[in-house]
This record gives structure tokens, sequence and C-alpha cells, in this order.
């Protein structure tokens, strides 16, 4: 089987709002720069578009349908994954794996500023029946989750909050941040208390962004380019939709999603082997739950490691050097597409001031949101 | 790129819309039952496992451990304990609440799974992981095989 | 399969049963409302309908002029490099005369849909737009339409600025 | 396809096609898939993975259903997609399970697909609304027959085709229906009823037009090894094809499909299929109207340009025709919960091979078949070519 590597990556974004493009424009400037950076023809290189998009955060049913003129992709094979980008990302990683593909483009985009009732959307996503009745702001499960976590595994609110300072900053040398800031501990600690124990600040803020990427085959991508980045393995896994039945202090389908992206990738020890990780941090608390369902410490650790600034971008095990989605923006489906090009850009060394030293390595995550328990995991190299 | 991009902030155009409709959902095979059982009796049911032997609050049609159809169904009486809860002081338009909701797990004893709720009659402060808390039934007569049939759940005595 | 299996899964209802309350429901609307950013074509687009013209947007590498415009040409992939008016006439593409509204309620005085292939746009550039002041009967393909705008001061930027196309009476060389 | 792998069907499940069903879209994807695993002799334990086919969120009334039915379709702590395509999903979705095997990835996968119309209250029809551009279409006030509409008028002008060549599509499509068991619309009428049906948006009538409906199906998807472990009658997936058009719809000729063709001709180089009249013994094209069974028959190069509608004139369309087209009763018949009934017709296809369609069997052994949806705003075709 052929290994699949990523050639060419666009990104336009990410912003608190970008209003002067439509997404059809934002998209098509994103796609540009990626086959620029590819250095292919999407009206003959191209062999499968991925759009990874849901309905109701655009605004009209059926979100393929505005596709693929932006992208190059008029009569040709494209179609839509209903989920984040790094979803979007197993489904070409298989496709090329068929043997049947070469070349494969990826596409993911928030316009989260086109949806003025954005809770109110997530909010449709519970349970008809169980759950939507009772009302309420949706991110209510985060807080429910939040302290159950916090109960299980003693980790403090100031562990919590330290993700924040870190990840804002590290957002200050990233061109792709909309929300960088240097702030301090006590100004995460006494923001607003929105669903105990979660804070206002600890809680990402949507921005406007796309990310265009290119795949290809092993035999496509050397001759393309001679910075390939390697996916060496996907996995994916959804827990459970019943907010009744998940497990709600440990992130079930991230562990799971890791053991298969790493079982592929041939990582047996991901503390060690792993040289940087974009972790999904939707919420402060999240980033430290998924750390440790990504095995990158133990259940219960990441807190402490966070104090000690081992997470640090110069630390020994950076996580979210990119500032993530608290320092880039939530980008919605785009959410693991923002991870995915930040270690993309870390293992061919282009990542300006934010590089960091010595990677060969890298892991995106991506997870849903609320109200979902689906987790995605990547492991990207620079070696084949 | 486009050659023409736009500089005047005058001419940055939107359009408003919406993608609003009514909807009408059925509760389901599981679910009718389940909420008939509330309505009638003020009953909380679970349906038995056979196979994987747990018991699921709610009741589901089937086991989605092991897709085994679930037929046997089991009183597990209305009282519980809070899993985990939070207090959200923000409505979904992120307006302050004028009084603060507690949204909560409640799982019962013997059963998987519970039922996400609010909880009422104390303060936030006195809320606890681990507490027991008992349903509260609105009057019969206003029931309507709905989740909200449940007032809130409140602490044990 | 067929033979096989006795018992296909699935419990019909009855409209009655839910409008009479037999079943119980929940009900629910969402709250989902938008403000899409028109962006650098298609608010061009709607600024010039305002001014009663219609703009296309057009390709030097393959000579398209292209109505809706957008800012990049889908067959070349390439930035569409101009802007050209394009007439407010046109021919009918295909038609159809409904009786039905948006929410699928019936209607006595049918609505007279068209695509309509608009002059000065590349060949088989329509937009879909209703028709006026004609006869369902005497609608046919490739029939010469124009455009009846609004008033000035009830324009507003929207594919409804045009009220409907209409026969054009004389044929003009 | 040297070096690259084969993937089996090994087992299809259906619910009842109904205008309403009591169950949720979870039970019913439940119903359907238990069918599946139940036919292939397979339990839950054994998928790998699991792929969910199913329209737009808008119909069930749920933002990101695919997350919420996941459970229902067996996704319990597993592998999961949701992959949409407007109404070529259905047939769409177990082209993603195939890549699921033929990856190597999985060697097994459940493909599954559902719709709940009927929440949408009083009619779905104003879900439809939303499929149009907010901006250039929306505020027209448009109704989702109307592109139907429009594209038949302009198919029947082309090609000088009168209503009742088409109305036999109906006749035929409803007629085969009442073999089904699971359908909602199986009737004996005549091409009169059709005509006389009540003028929906002309040329489309009532009796043109295939239901709303709640219903799922599923598939169970394996490896080459698996299969030969599990059965002896594969049926394995030897073409996939999709393609999508320009979304300006209006800028086209609706006249002939150009995107159907290109997914045809993709599935086809797959499968190594080089003459598709003579190759396929049977055929489930995508007729949520009953013009656009011919239109298909025409864009997956069954017929001629403009041919299709004689063929069936002729009878060669019929079950014991010489190439039958929807023997299940299709759309027209069976009903249109969308994704799901696309996926109906990659089951009708696998039970037709394996010749256990019962009533509906066709005769003559056949060993080739093909499904194809349809979808978006006249754009998307998906293909998929099965073999015994």
């Amino acid at each position: 089987m052929s290994e699949v590597a990523i050639v060419g990556v666009g990104c336009v974004g990410f912003q608190p709002i970008l209003p002067e493009l439509s997404y059809k424009e934002l998209m098509y400037e994103a796609a540009v720069k990626a086959y620029d950076d590819a250095g292919v023809d999407p009206r003959k290189d191209i062999d499968v578009f991925v759009t990874c998009a849901e309905d109701y955060l655009e605004g009209f049913s059926i979100f393929d349908e505005f596709v693929p003129d932006q992208l190059g992709a008029v009569l040709r094979h494209l179609f839509t994954v209903s989920g984040d980008g790094l979803l979007g990302l197993a489904n070409a990683y298989m496709l090329i794996k068929t043997g049947h593909f070469d070349t494969v483009v990826l596409e993911a985009h928030s316009k989260a500023s086109d949806l003025l009732t954005l809770m109110d959307v997530i909010a449709f996503a519970l349970d008809p029946v169980l759950n939507r009745p009772l009302g309420g702001h949706p991110y209510y499960v985060a807080g429910m989750e939040m302290n159950r976590y916090l109960h299980d595994t003693c980790t403090t609110v100031e562990q919590c909050a330290q993700v924040v300072v870190k990840n804002k900053k590290n957002a200050c040398g990233n061109p792709y941040a909309a929300y960088g800031a240097n702030i301090t501990l006590d100004q995460v600690l006494c923001s607003d208390m929105c669903f105990y124990p979660l804070k206002k600040l600890e809680i990402s803020t949507p921005a406007d962004g796309c990310v265009v990427m290119v795949l290809a085959s092993e035999k496509v991508a050397e001759k393309l380019t001679d910075k390939p980045v390697w996916v060496k393995g996907v996995g994916w896994c959804t827990e459970t939709p019943n907010l009744e039945t998940r497990d709600w202090s440990k992130a079930v389908d991230t562990r799971l999603a890791a053991e298969m992206a790493y079982k592929t990738a041939k990582i047996h020890n991901p503390r060690k082997e792993i040289d940087l990780a974009e972790v999904n941090d939707l919420f402060a608390y999240k980033e430290l739950q998924h750390m440790e369902a990504l095995k990158l410490c133990a259940y219960g650790e990441a807190g402490k490691l966070t104090e000690e600034g081992v997470t640090a971008r110069n630390g020994e095990l950076p996580v979210n050097p990119s500032g993530g989605l608290l320092g880039m923006g939530y980008g919605l489906e785009a959410s693991g597409t923002e991870k995915l090009l930040e270690v993309v850009l870390q293992l061919r060394g282009e990542a300006g001031r934010r590089q960091v030293s010595n990677v060969e390595v890298g892991l995106a995550h991506a997870w849903r949101g609320i109200p979902t328990t689906t987790g995605i995991a990547a492991v990207l190299s620079n070696v084949k | 790129m486009s050659l023409d991009k736009i500089t005047n902030p005058m001419h940055v155009r939107h359009w408003l819309g919406d993608m609003e409709a009514d909807y009408i959902y059925t509760l389901g095979v599981a679910g009718e039952r389940f909420f008939k059982e509330i309505k009638e009796n003020g009953k909380i049911m679970g349906a038995k496992c056979p196979r994987c032997n747990i018991i699921y609050v709610p009741p589901r049609m089937y086991c989605e451990k092991c897709f085994a159809k679930l037929e046997g169904w089991v009183d597990v009486g209305t009282r519980g304990v809070v899993h985990t809860f939070t207090v959200a002081k923000i409505d979904v338009d992120g307006k302050k609440l004028q009084k603060p909701e507690i949204y909560a797990l409640i799982k019962f004893e013997g059963a998987c799974g519970g039922l996400i709720h609010k909880i009422g009659e104390t303060t936030p402060e006195k809320v606890k992981i681990g507490m027991k808390v008992d349903a509260v039934f609105k009057p019969s007569f206003e029931r309507k095989a709905s989740i909200n049939d449940i007032k809130h759940f409140k602490p044990a005595e | 399969m067929s033979e096989k299996i006795k018992n296909y899964r699935g419990e019909a209802l009855k409209s009655a049963d839910i409008k009479e309350g037999r079943v119980p429901t929940e009900k629910c609307r969402p709250k989902a409302k938008f403000a899409w950013s028109a962006g650098i074509a298609i608010g061009r687009f709607l600024e010039e309908l305002k001014k009663a013209k219609i703009i296309a947007s057009t390709c030097s590498k393959c000579g398209r002029i292209m109505v809706p415009p957008r800012i990049y040409c889908e067959n070349c992939f390439k930035p569409t490099d101009g802007w050209k008016y394009v007439k407010d006439t046109g021919t009918i593409n295909t038609y159809s005369v409904s009786y039905l509204a948006a929410d699928a309620t019936r209607l006595k005085e049918p609505i007279l849909v068209a695509i309509i292939d608009l002059d000065g746009a590349s060949e088989g550039m329509g937009i879909i737009h209703k028709l006026g002041e004609v006869d369902k009967e005497k609608i046919e393909f490739g029939m010469k339409v124009r455009a009846v705008w609004k008033p000035k001061e009830e324009r507003v930027g929207s594919i409804t600025d045009i009220k409907y196309f209409k026969p054009v009476k004389e044929e003009t060389p | 396809m040297f070096g690259k792998k084969r993937v089996a069907i090994v087992g299809a499940g259906l619910t009842l096609f109904r205008r309403r069903l009591k169950e949720t879209g979870k039970e019913l994807s439940y119903e359907a898939s238990k069918m599946a695993l139940d036919a292939a002799g397979m339990e839950l334990g054994d998928m790998q993975s699991v792929v969910m086919g199913t329209a737009p969120d808008a119909f069930d009334g749920v933002h990101m259903k695919g997350e919420y039915l996941a459970d229902g379709a067996g996704a319990y702590r597993k592998p999961y997609t949701r992959v949409f395509v407007g109404g070529g999903t259905g047939v769409f979705t177990p082209l993603a399970g195939w890549w699921h095997v033929a990856s190597g990835q999985f060697d097994s996968c459940l493909v599954v697909a559902e719709e709940k119309m009927s929440s949408c209250y009083p009619h779905p029809q104003f879900a439809f609304t939303t499929i149009f551009d907010p901006i250039l279409e929306r505020p027209l006030g448009m109704n989702l027959i109307w592109i139907f509409a429009l594209e038949m008028h302009r198919y029947m002008h082309k090609h000088g085709i009168k209503k009742e060549d088409i109305a036999r599509v109906s006749v035929k499509n409803k007629g085969n229906a009442l073999d089904h068991p699971c359908a909602q619309l199986g009737a004996k009428i005549t091409v009169e009823d059709v005509l006389n049906s009540e003028i929906m948006a002309w040329p489309v009538q009532r009796l043109d037009v295939s239901p709303t409906s709640d219903g799922a199906s599923a598939l169970v998807l394996v490896s080459e090894d698996v299969a030969k472990e599990v059965t002896d009658n594969p049926v394995w997936i030897d073409g996939a094809g999709w393609c999508i058009d320009s979304t300006h719809w209006t800028n086209r000729d609706l006249y002939y499909p150009d995107y159907v063709e290109c997914a045809a001709r993709m599935a086809y180089k797959m499968a190594g299929i080089k003459n598709p009249p003579k190759e396929i013994d049977v055929a489930e094209p995508y007729d949520p109207f009953d013009y656009k069974e011919l239109h298909h028959m025409e864009g997956l190069l069954l017929c001629k340009k403009g041919e299709a509608a004689k063929l069936t004139a002729e009878g060669v369309t019929q079950r014991d025709g010489d190439l039958p087209i929807n023997p299940s009763g299709g759309l027209l018949g069976v009903g249109n919960p969308i994704a799901a009934a696309g996926l109906m017709k990659v089951c009708e296809i696998f039970w037709q091979l394996r010749g256990e369609a019962g009533k509906r069997q066709i005769p003559g052994d056949p060993r080739t078949g093909l499904a194809q949806a349809w979808g978006d705003l006249m754009q998307y075709g998906s293909v998929i070519v099965l073999r015994r």
C-alpha cells in the first residue's frame, strides 16, 4: 500500500470575522494558495475532493451544492464529510490507500460570522426528546463534564486557567491566529463564571477561516515536493451520542481514536515519540483531558505538566504551539484542520517564530464539540 | 487571488435569512412507553439488556453495545445520585440569568445512564457530586409525556 | 431476504394520530438566523440590480461572460478579470406553470417560473426568475422576454428588484 | 484491479417505508442495521467501522444528525463517518463503506442510511426550500418541484417526448412495488391516471412524483477474506463512481445529466465495463420523478440520448424485459426517504444478484447490476456497480 503525504497547504484567516468575503470566496482564496503550494492544477491533477461541513452551520441544506466551483471541482469527484476536517483527512487517506486514487484535496472552513445564533444551533443538536426540552445554553454540557473531570482527577481550576494563558500567548506568534493575547492567570480566574466551574476566558471564541490541503500518494508526492509531510496513521471514534451513557470524566472517543492512529503509525510510547501535539482545546479543561486520552501523560497528570511548563512551546512536550482554538479561534468544522495546518508547518520547519526545534513526529487531534463524543487523531511525520 | 477586493467598508454587504421550520418528534417505540410510565404512574423505568446484563436509563429499544433487542423493563425508582452538575449563569443568548440554573446527570442505583435534568429547591452552593436527589413530578393533570413532566430533582431528605 | 424475512419493522402512523394527540410528541422550532456575507461578486451584483442593471464577470482565458458573476472562472480555475453589463432581455430556456407555493400550499393562480438565458451573456447563461403579463398558455420555449423592474425607490439590491420578466412584443433587431 | 482489494456485500436490511413512522431515526437505523447483520449471520461486534448516510438535517430536525444517529447505526465506540451528497447520498454511502474496506484499514463496515422526513411539520417541503441559494434563489419563494418541472420540461422539449411516454415509468414502478414488502405506494395505475392527476407544477403532476417518507436501510460490507468465511454467495462492489457539476445549475442545459455520465464512466472504468447496455443485467437508476428514470438511463449510457422513453414503451425496462429497470418499484413505488431510498436500490441489486428478490426476482440469472442516485441542484451523480 502506498504511503500518503500532505503536499500542499493553504489557509485564509483565522479572523474574528471576514466580512468582505463570501464563504465561497473564502474557500477559493485558500484553495488557490494550497494549489500553488502543491504545484497542481485542480482542473486536471486532482482525483477526489473532500469538503467538510454541517448544513446548519452554513445556513442552507446540502452544502456540497455550493462547493465545486470555487475548488476547481466542477464535473469532478467531490463529496461532503459531515464532520471535522480531520475526519475528512481520514477519508482522504483511505481513498489513496485503496490504490485507485493518487491525489485528494481536503477542504474545511468556518464562516461562523454568517451564523447569528450559533448556540441555538448547537442546542438543536441535542436529543429532541430527552435533552432539548430542558432548554438553556448548550454549553452546560461542558460545565458538567469539567466538573466531573476535576472531581475525578483532582486537576485544579488554576491548572485549567494556565492552559488559556499558554495558548493565548502562543497565538501571539501565529499570523493565522485571531485571539492571541498576553494575559495573566488571575485574569482567567477572575473572568465571568459561565457554567460552573467553566469560566468565560476558558471557552474558545468562533472565528472565520478556511484551510485547504492537497494529499498525494507516495509516487506523486515525491514528484511534487521535497518537503512531504507523511500521514503515518489516522484514528477516529464516536463514543455515544447519548449524554446519559457517555463517560463524563474521560474522553473515551479520543483514547480509542489515538489507539487506532498509534497502531497504524507504530507509535508505542506517545510521550516519547511525539515531538509536538496539537490537541483540541475548545474549552481549556479539554486540552488536559485530551492529552490524557491521547496517552501523552497519565490520567490526571496533564494539569501538573501544564503548570510545570512541560507543554509550553519551549517545553519538553509542546502542546498547541499554534495557540490552539483558544488562541486561533474556534473554526467549527475547520477546527481539526487548524491543528493539522500547524503540525504540517512545524514538520516542514515553516512555523516562523513558533518553530519548535528538532521535530520529526507531530500529532493533530480534533473533537467535534458539544454535544458530541467524536474524536479524531492523526500522526504525521516529515520522515517516511 | 481574486483581482478585485472590497476595500471600502461601505461596500460590505450582508444578506439576512434563516433556516427555521416547525418540527414534531415522535418519542419512538421505547420513548413512548417510558414517558407514558412517567405521565401515568410517576415511574422512572429502565430497560434491561439480557446479554450485557445492564439496565439502560432512559430505556431504549436496543442495547447500544451489543444490539440486542431490549424487552424487559424494570422500575429504577425516583431517587438518584448526582453524577455531575453545573451551574449555568447565562442563557442561550449569552445574557446573565436572573436565577442560575443547575443542570445535572442523575444516575439510578444499578442502572447504566440516568437522566439529564435540573436541580431545584436548593441553592448552587449546596449541590455536590454524589448527593442523593428525588424526582419532583408535575401534578398528573399537567403531564404531557415529556421530560418536563419531571419538574426537577430536589435534594433527598 | 424477501422470502426469508416475514416481518419488516416499522409502525406506521396517520397524520390524524399526531393532529389529534393520540401519539405523544415533542415540538420545536429552532432559532437559526444568518447574515451571510454577500462577498465581492454577489455584493456587486446586488448593488447593480439596485441601479436596474445586470452585471456579469468575465474570464479572458475562456472568454465566457458569466452571470450571476463570480470572482473565479470555475472552468479555467482562474480569477475572473473583468466586469460586463449584460442586457435585461433574454430567451426562455425552459419554464413551468406552478400551482404550488414555497410551502406546498395550492394556488388558484399559478406562478410562472422560467430559466431565462440573458442576452449579452455567454450562451446558456440563465438565471431563474418569474414570468408576468403573459397568458400561461402562450409561453413558449425560445420566447423573448424583458425584465420588469420595480420602481427606483422600491429597489433594495435584491433579485426581487426585478418583478418578473414579460414577453417582448416586437422583435427588435 | 491488480493489487487492489475487493469488497463484498454479505447482508442487507430494510425497514418499512411510510409517510410517518413511530420509530425515532435512531430506532429505524437500528432495525435496518440489525436486519442486515442477521442476514449476514454476523454480530455488531464483528463490525470494525460504520458509515452513515442521511440527507439534510432539516428533515429530521436535528443539527449534526449523523452524530445523533450514531448509536442506532451501531457506531458505539467505533470509527464512524457520515457522508452527505444530497439525494446522491444513498448510493454514495456504500461507496464510502467500500473505501473503508478497500483501503485495508478495516475488514468490515456497516453501512446505514436513514431519513425521517416526517419530523418537519406539517410538510417536509419547507425544509426543501433551504436547499436553494439564500441570496439569489430563496427570495423568489422557490418550491422544490419547480426545478424538476424546469428540467423535465427542457428534457421533453429537447427530445420531443410526450407526457404519456414518461407516465409509463410511473405505471411500471408503482406496479413493481406491489411485490415489495416495504413499499409505501405500490399500485396498479394507468397512463391515464397519471395524466389526469393533479397538476403540481406543469409538466409535473401528482403521480409523476415519489412521496416523502420515513425509513432506513443498511448493508454489511466485508473484505474478501471475511466474505469467504461468512458466505458462499457474496456480491462484489466492482465499480464506484461519483461526480458533481457546477453550482450554477441555471447556466447549464438541463436536458442531459453530464454529471451522471461522468460518475458512470468512473464506475465502469473501475469495473472494466465497456458496453453498459450489454454488460449490465439489471439497474436501479434514481427515480424520484418518473422522467428522472429516463434521464438517468441516458446519463448512465444504458441507451442513447432521448431513447429511454422508447425503450420503456417497448417494455424493455420491465422485469421480464431485456434491461429490467427499477424492479424494486423504485422511489415512485417503494417510497422516498431520501438516503434510505438510495441505499434501498443497492439492497435490491444485492438481492437480485443473489436470486433472493422473491416475487420481484428478474429472470435470467443476473450477474452484473447497477444502482445510481442523483442529488443536489441538478448536479450530483453517484453510481455503484455490483457483481456476483
